[in-house]
């Protein structure tokens, strides 16, 4: 046994969060962890690396105890993880994240060509074109992600443990990560694996753990399980109907929101389409096509060189997201650490931030807020299991919860919502689904950015899709299958594809 | 044959360099409207390095035939103007002299020591030897220093009995504070030496608070026009005040341009007193309109 | 990861509460050092206690506790304010330069006083402005624009004097000086003003939308953003108040000694800052109290009155025990509350 | 498939094209402000370009440059110190009383100014040690640990200097005196020793672990700490290695001037900050550059001799012109990166 961990407790104040869990860990296996949102694995697993020390019980590796004060001593076991809320340093660059802490030497000075030729080497392993130079904070989420990766194993490691590393990646990025864990597998690296995406674990683990409210349901191997049972354990109900019904659309259904010839220098090239009442429009295309760069120029969150936006068929001018709450547009970012949530505030305030006005008159109520909180708990099914006072001290499935919520607090017409079921658990992803149909069904109108493609095809009416900044084609009714869309995605098909191949 | 003298001196921070400030433009327009050969250019600093600065940009930048310099600190400033004198300057010394002797072709001194001396001995007689006093004193220097010394030699061996002392800085600010929290500790001051009219203005206006006008009186120092005005109105409070004057900057200005422009060289030495100005002379000292 | 920091601390936190008192010693903590250098007072010298000598105090502490109240917002929205300072010399000799000259027309009254102060309040609405636009509109530094806009003021003020001192016309003076002097219910105007100011300083910070903005901003001027909030329009707004706040403690200055000069309000600014960090605000933004703030101002004063009080320690080491009660002052408060922790 | 790849890298290479083109203006910038300033400088007077001028200027940006240099770091690290004017005011007066006293064992010899020197570094070493310590082990805030520290260096050396002036002992000040005023290859000591220490400081920062992880440490403490960096101590060396920087600016100071008092190195602080911070070094930490701090320190030197060159300004405004010039070479540098940005 590489690793064991037996009857781990640990409270938050007077909550206890983990309950007695035990946890073996062979050499050169994937050991997926799963749960609901809150049910404590990052908890568990911040134990087992040493970033967080137990209420009670113990951690063994090689069969002898260890009582970890640091994540160093930790890693000099060998014990390594990738966090599910990124640990980077924003302002250094890629070579230097991946080293830092141990960088190479000779003599007395950095190596630097030396680590800018591992790290490129680790990069292209994870085959990704993320630039070794590159300051981190310029790099998307998702390429974070890859450093964050390209960081752990580029450490001596026995234990990996990801805490949904792939919440943030495309399929392709997911494939390659696949590789390298079966690479891993076989040196005989043990891994732990998070994920609520359950088609990643039938797909890679050898056994699974399920954790409930803090209790270890089950735990045994993968062989002969289903999803649909893995979910069944982790929720505690049957789910049926991923997906809701689509919303009827009227075939005279006013078109709310129009972008016309929309160009972002650097990231999208004249892009444009429409937005009909109740309906769910799709934005598919791999990470870094240039999605999130069009929503937010429309938006006025960044600049753009030329185009303009019609709201109900009339032209207006959104300077900064203000103007686009006024015109009863949300939009909900895919960055919810960086742009979404204020961590070190705490949660009422996070919910009301966005529509503060409408709990001042004129001083800020706070019963009011509290109510608004209290609703939007409910709504949002946000579980507090412990007395939370910032929003960090969330796990990352309620902070995205709250995230929604916030945005949500607006009221609005139109919902722009970016990767929205990011790091979330089956469970509430359904609520999410059914939440959007309510949506329409009330008459408002989503845009729906994912890289899920099941999302894009079982929810959205037609799916735009977007490739190196130009928007390839709107695809619609049967043409919505992943194989169009993969097509439309990577250039081969629709505007601008000849001049993209031959230009 | 054309003359440019430099003037260096401290920027107007407190009332008595602003006081030096104002004198030295003055003098400057008026010489130069005197005599068109002159030129005069004047550069202030806020700290010793600058002056050290303005020095060296004096000479290689303005090429002066004359430096007339108020050092803002005796020791620090030295070695620049010997370095000044080196290189075939005309050196005029205003106030703090340099710690070595000879450097200097002209001295101009204000006596810092006496101003001390004088005030102590007015005290020392208007108490008739016997009494408590508070002490103000400047910024920590070498100034401060040579007033606090000249003071306490005048009051040795009488009974006047230094209650306490403490420094406020040149600053009316910290006077009326430290003057404040003095009328609170003690319960009898027969007399306050503020050292220095700003000090003194700040005095005046914690003991107008404190409604005890009538326990004391404060003697100041430099002769700020404020000051004077209630000298010569006769202010029960404010008797006497003791002259440093700020326009020495203008009389060493004055006698440097004669060395240029009259016929026999202007050397030597040039000592101001501290004289004791009462209701009787403060008229001959008192000029409405300098901004001090 | 900096959920992992927080998780620590609040573990800490939540494990203390049980023990009973921690979050209340957080807050607390600038009263329980503010009390405790009330006592050393006492032990060095009784008429500390004496009401003149307590009512001097909290008057003096005005100035900077008003000013700091306003740096309160400045720093908590992630910004800061070197200027402020000069901006009080420079208003002051405004003040006193439009007084004087109105008194040939309007008089020696009422009416001349109250322009002075309406110009006052408008000249810090105005320089507050310049501060933040130019830190905000033009990304600067706040650090390099303040410190540029502090010598401009300075030397304002100097050239106006004429490097020597602005004098109020005595008349004006006379009807001026209770601002200063008077009293309401054996309280000094200067601390009701204080105390005003600090009261609608708290309700704007807790309960206003623009406070909440403050936090919002000096915590993460990005999701700011994404909350729809004016970002530059709030930093503005708070170097606003700032001159606001620096415009009121000159209007309460200007009437003590009835002159304004270049040495006017030299080092406030470090003065200020420190009152507000004493308090308990963080530096880097994010996080802000007013009542710490005005606890600190007072400790501040309290230290300069109390070594006035002695003459057991050299004049010239005043610095030094000052120097060092502030730093104990600080470790004492953030202590008494880790001490909780595990 | 295998098209899709190769329309992301023409694509990002475009944009990495683009943030190529802006990070070397980004880079140039201080340098471009420099020139333009020394531009205006050589209009206003074409005295400006004398070598002499231009020695003197370079000689006197030394100090400030030094220790400016040390703040780089100590910023870069998220830290900060306001104490070092007057720890250089502190270890000039120790200085001299060390070497004063030594005269008579050693007579004014080489001796004794090396002891002086090592006294000096010595006395640094601690001085930003006790920064450091008490920064990081007390977790008081740096501004306020500085402050206190800045308070009771001015009052230690007002107190040894008995409220005068320490002076050099005159035999000993003609051997030392080569150290500010001497040159070597036409270049003076100090000039080479800021050379020299920016040197060492760019390999420092740039190329050594230290250096990396205080950028680390200034962007995120909780990441540095994750990555087995010893956050503690890699904080206090960038404050003991401020004392240094201070030290060695002082052992080229006290040759100049023979003298400390309590008036030496006031404002010293804010100069050397601004210095980092016109060279590009950000406030909030994580991002430092020691050559943009050398630019800065020279450029501050520069404003000043500038103002020397003419009497078209009354002395009164200097503080105006520094103040606006510096506002506006800080906004132009800015200014021209931010325009090749999207
Ligand atoms: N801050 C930035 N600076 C420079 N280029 C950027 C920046 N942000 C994004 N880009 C570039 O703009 C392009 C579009 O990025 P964007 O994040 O909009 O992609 P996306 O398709 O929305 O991805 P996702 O699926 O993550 O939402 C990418 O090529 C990216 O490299
Ligand atoms: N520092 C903390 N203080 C208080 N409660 C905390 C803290 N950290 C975590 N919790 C609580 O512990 C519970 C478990 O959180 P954990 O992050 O382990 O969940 P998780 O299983 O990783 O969920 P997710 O899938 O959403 O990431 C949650 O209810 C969370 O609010
Ligand atoms: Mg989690
Ligand atoms: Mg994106």
């Amino acid at each position: 046994m590489l690793l064991s961990a037996r009857k781990l407790c640990r409270s938050f104040g007077a909550n206890q969060v983990l309950f007695d869990v035990d946890l073996d860990l062979q050499a050169g296996e994937v050991h997926a962890l799963l749960g609901e949102n809150g049910a404590g694995k990052s908890t568990l697993v911040k134990i087992l690396a040493g970033y967080l020390p137990p209420t009670s019980g113990e951690v063994l590796v090689d069969g002898s105890q260890r009582h970890y004060r640091s994540s160093g001593e930790a890693e000099a076991d060998g014990v390594v993880m990738i966090h599910q809320e990124l640990a980077l340093a924003e302002q250094l660059s890629v070579e230097e994240n991946i080293f830092l802490g141990r960088e190479l030497r000779r003599g007395m000075f950095l190596d630097r060509r030396a680590m800018r030729e591992q790290s490129r080497a680790t990069l292209e392993e994870l085959e990704t074109d993320v630039d070794p130079r590159a300051r981190v904070k310029d790099l998307s989420t998702s390429d974070q992600q890859m450093v964050e990766i390209a960081k752990a194993i580029t450490r001596d490691v026995r234990v990996l443990i990801m805490d949904e590393p792939t919440a943030t990646l495309t399929e392709n990025e997911v494939k390659v990560l696949f590789a390298l864990i079966n690479r891993l597998r076989q040196r005989d690296v043990a891994i732990v694996y998070i994920s609520h995406k359950l088609r990643e674990i039938e797909q890679i683990a050898d056994r699974v753990t399920v954790l409930r409210d803090g209790y270890l349901v089950d735990s045994g191997p993968m062989a002969g399980r289903s999803k649909e049972e893995l979910a069944r354990l982790m929720v505690g109900r049957e789910i049926h109907e991923m997906y809701p019904p689509r919303t009827q659309l009227a075939a005279d259904a006013p078109v709310v929101l129009e972008a016309r010839d929309i160009v972002v220098p650097g990231a999208v090239k004249q892009a444009s389409f429409t937005l009909r009442r109740g309906e769910v429009l799709g934005f598919g295309g791999i990470v870094g096509a240039g999605r999130t760069a069009l929503i937010e120029a429309v938006l006025g969150l960044r600049g753009k060189s030329a185009g303009q936006v019609l709201r109900n068929g009339q032209p207006v001018v959104l300077r900064n997201l203000r103007d686009a709450v006024h015109q009863r547009i949300a939009y909900l970012t895919e960055d919810r650490k960086g742009k979404g949530l204020v961590l070190n505030m705490d949660l009422r305030s996070n919910v009301t931030l966005l529509n503060l006005r409408a709990h001042c008159h004129p001083l800020i109520d706070r019963r009011l807020e509290e109510q608004a909180f209290q609703q939007a708990i409910q709504r949002f099914d946000i579980r507090l299991r412990t007395a939370v006072r910032t929003a960090a001290e969330l796990s990352g499935g309620n902070q995205q919860k709250l995230l929604l919520a916030k945005v949500m607090s607006i009221d609005p017409e139109v919902v722009i919502i970016n990767e929205p079921t990011r790091g979330i658990d089956v469970g509430t992803k359904h609520q999410i689904y059914h939440f959007i149909h309510e949506l329409t069904e009330a008459g408002c109108s989503v845009i729906l950015i994912s890289s899920e493609m099941g999302e894009l095809i079982g929810l959205s009416h037609r799916v735009a899709v977007m490739c190196a900044g130009v928007l390839t084609g709107v695809l619609e009714d049967e043409q919505i299958n992943e194989q169009e869309i993969m097509q439309y995605a990577s250039g081969i098909k629709g505007v601008g594809a000849d001049e993209q191949r031959y230009g | 044959q054309e003359y440019t003298i430099g003037v260096s001196i401290p920027a107007a921070t407190h009332g008595w360099t602003g006081g030096v400030n104002y004198h030295a433009e003055e003098a400057k327009e008026r010489l130069e409207a005197l005599y068109p050969d002159i030129e005069i250019t004047i550069s202030t600093a806020g700290t010793p390095g600058e002056q050290a600065n303005d020095l060296e940009d004096l000479v290689s930048l303005r090429n002066i035939d004359a430096l007339v310099v108020l050092p803002f600190e005796s020791g620090p400033l030295t070695d620049p103007v010997r370095r000044v004198k080196e290189s075939g300057v005309f050196v005029t010394v205003v106030d703090r002299g340099l710690t070595e002797e000879g450097i200097e072709d002209l001295y101009v001194a204000g006596n810092n020591h006496e101003l001390g001396r004088v005030s102590g001995e007015y005290i020392r007689e208007r108490l008739d030897g016997e009494g408590d006093i508070v002490v103000l004193r400047g910024i920590p220097t070498v100034i401060d220093d040579e007033r606090v010394e000249g003071f306490q030699e005048a009051i040795e061996g009488s009974d006047v009995n230094i209650l306490d002392m403490q420094h406020a800085n040149w600053n009316r600010d910290d006077g009326f504070e430290v003057m404040q929290d003095y009328l609170s500790r003690f319960d009898n001051i027969d007399a306050v030496w503020a050292q220095d009219d700003d000090i003194a203005l700040g005095v005046i206006e914690a003991v107008r608070q404190a409604d005890r006008e009538d326990e004391l009186f404060i003697v100041g120092g430099a002769g700020m026009k404020d000051i004077i005005k209630r000298v010569m109105e006769g202010d029960e409070l404010v008797p006497v005040d003791v002259l440093y004057p700020p326009a020495m900057i203008a009389t060493a200005m004055d006698l440097t341009v004669q060395h240029f422009v009259s016929n026999g060289p202007v050397l030597g030495k040039y000592i101001l007193g501290s004289p004791l100005i009462t209701e009787e002379n403060a008229e001959q000292y008192y000029f409405p309109d300098s901004p001090f | 990861m900096s959920s992992v920091m927080a998780n620590n601390k609040t573990a800490d936190k939540q494990i203390a509460k049980q023990k009973g008192f921690a979050i209340d010693l957080k807050t607390w903590g600038p009263f329980v050092a503010l009390v405790v250098l009330a006592l050393l007072g006492v032990l060095i010298n009784p008429a500390f206690l004496g009401l003149d000598n307590l009512s001097n105090m909290l008057t003096r502490s005005a100035f900077i506790g008003i000013i700091a109240i306003g740096a309160t917002f400045v720093i908590t929205a992630g910004g800061l304010d070197l200027s402020v300072g000069s901006m009080a010399a420079f208003i002051a000799g405004v003040m006193i330069i439009l007084m004087n000259s109105l008194v040939e027309q309007f008089g020696a009254g009422l009416t001349t006083v109250l322009f002075g102060v309406g110009a006052s309040l408008l000249l810090g609405l105005c320089a507050g402005f310049i501060n933040g636009v130019v830190t905000t509109k033009g990304k600067i530094e706040a650090f390099i624009v303040t410190l540029g806009t502090m010598g401009i003021y300075r030397s304002l003020v100097t050239y106006l004097a004429d490097g020597g001192t602005l004098t109020l016309d005595w008349a004006v003076r006379d009807i001026y000086r209770p601002v200063y002097y008077a009293s309401f219910l054996g309280i000094t105007i200067p601390v009701w003003v204080f105390l005003a100011v600090a009261i609608i300083g708290y309700i704007l910070l807790n309960y206003t939308r623009f406070g909440r903005y403050c936090f919002a901003i000096g915590s993460n001027e990005k999701v700011a953003e994404y909350s729809a909030i004016h970002v530059d329009r709030i930093k503005t707004m708070t170097y606003m108040l700032q001159g606001v706040c620096v415009a009121l403690a000159t209007i309460i200055y200007v009437p003590r000694l009835g002159s304004a000069s270049g040495a006017t309000g030299v080092l406030w600014e470090l003065e200020a800052i420190a009152a507000v960090i004493i308090g308990g605000t963080m530096l880097k933004g994010g996080h802000g109290r007013i009542w710490g703030t005005v606890v600190g101002a007072i400790m501040l004063t309290m230290i300069g009155n109390i070594l006035n009080l002695t003459d057991a320690i050299s004049n010239y080491l005043n610095g030094t025990v000052q120097g060092a009660i502030i730093i104990v002052a600080v470790y004492l408060q953030r202590a008494s509350w880790r001490k909780t922790g595990p």
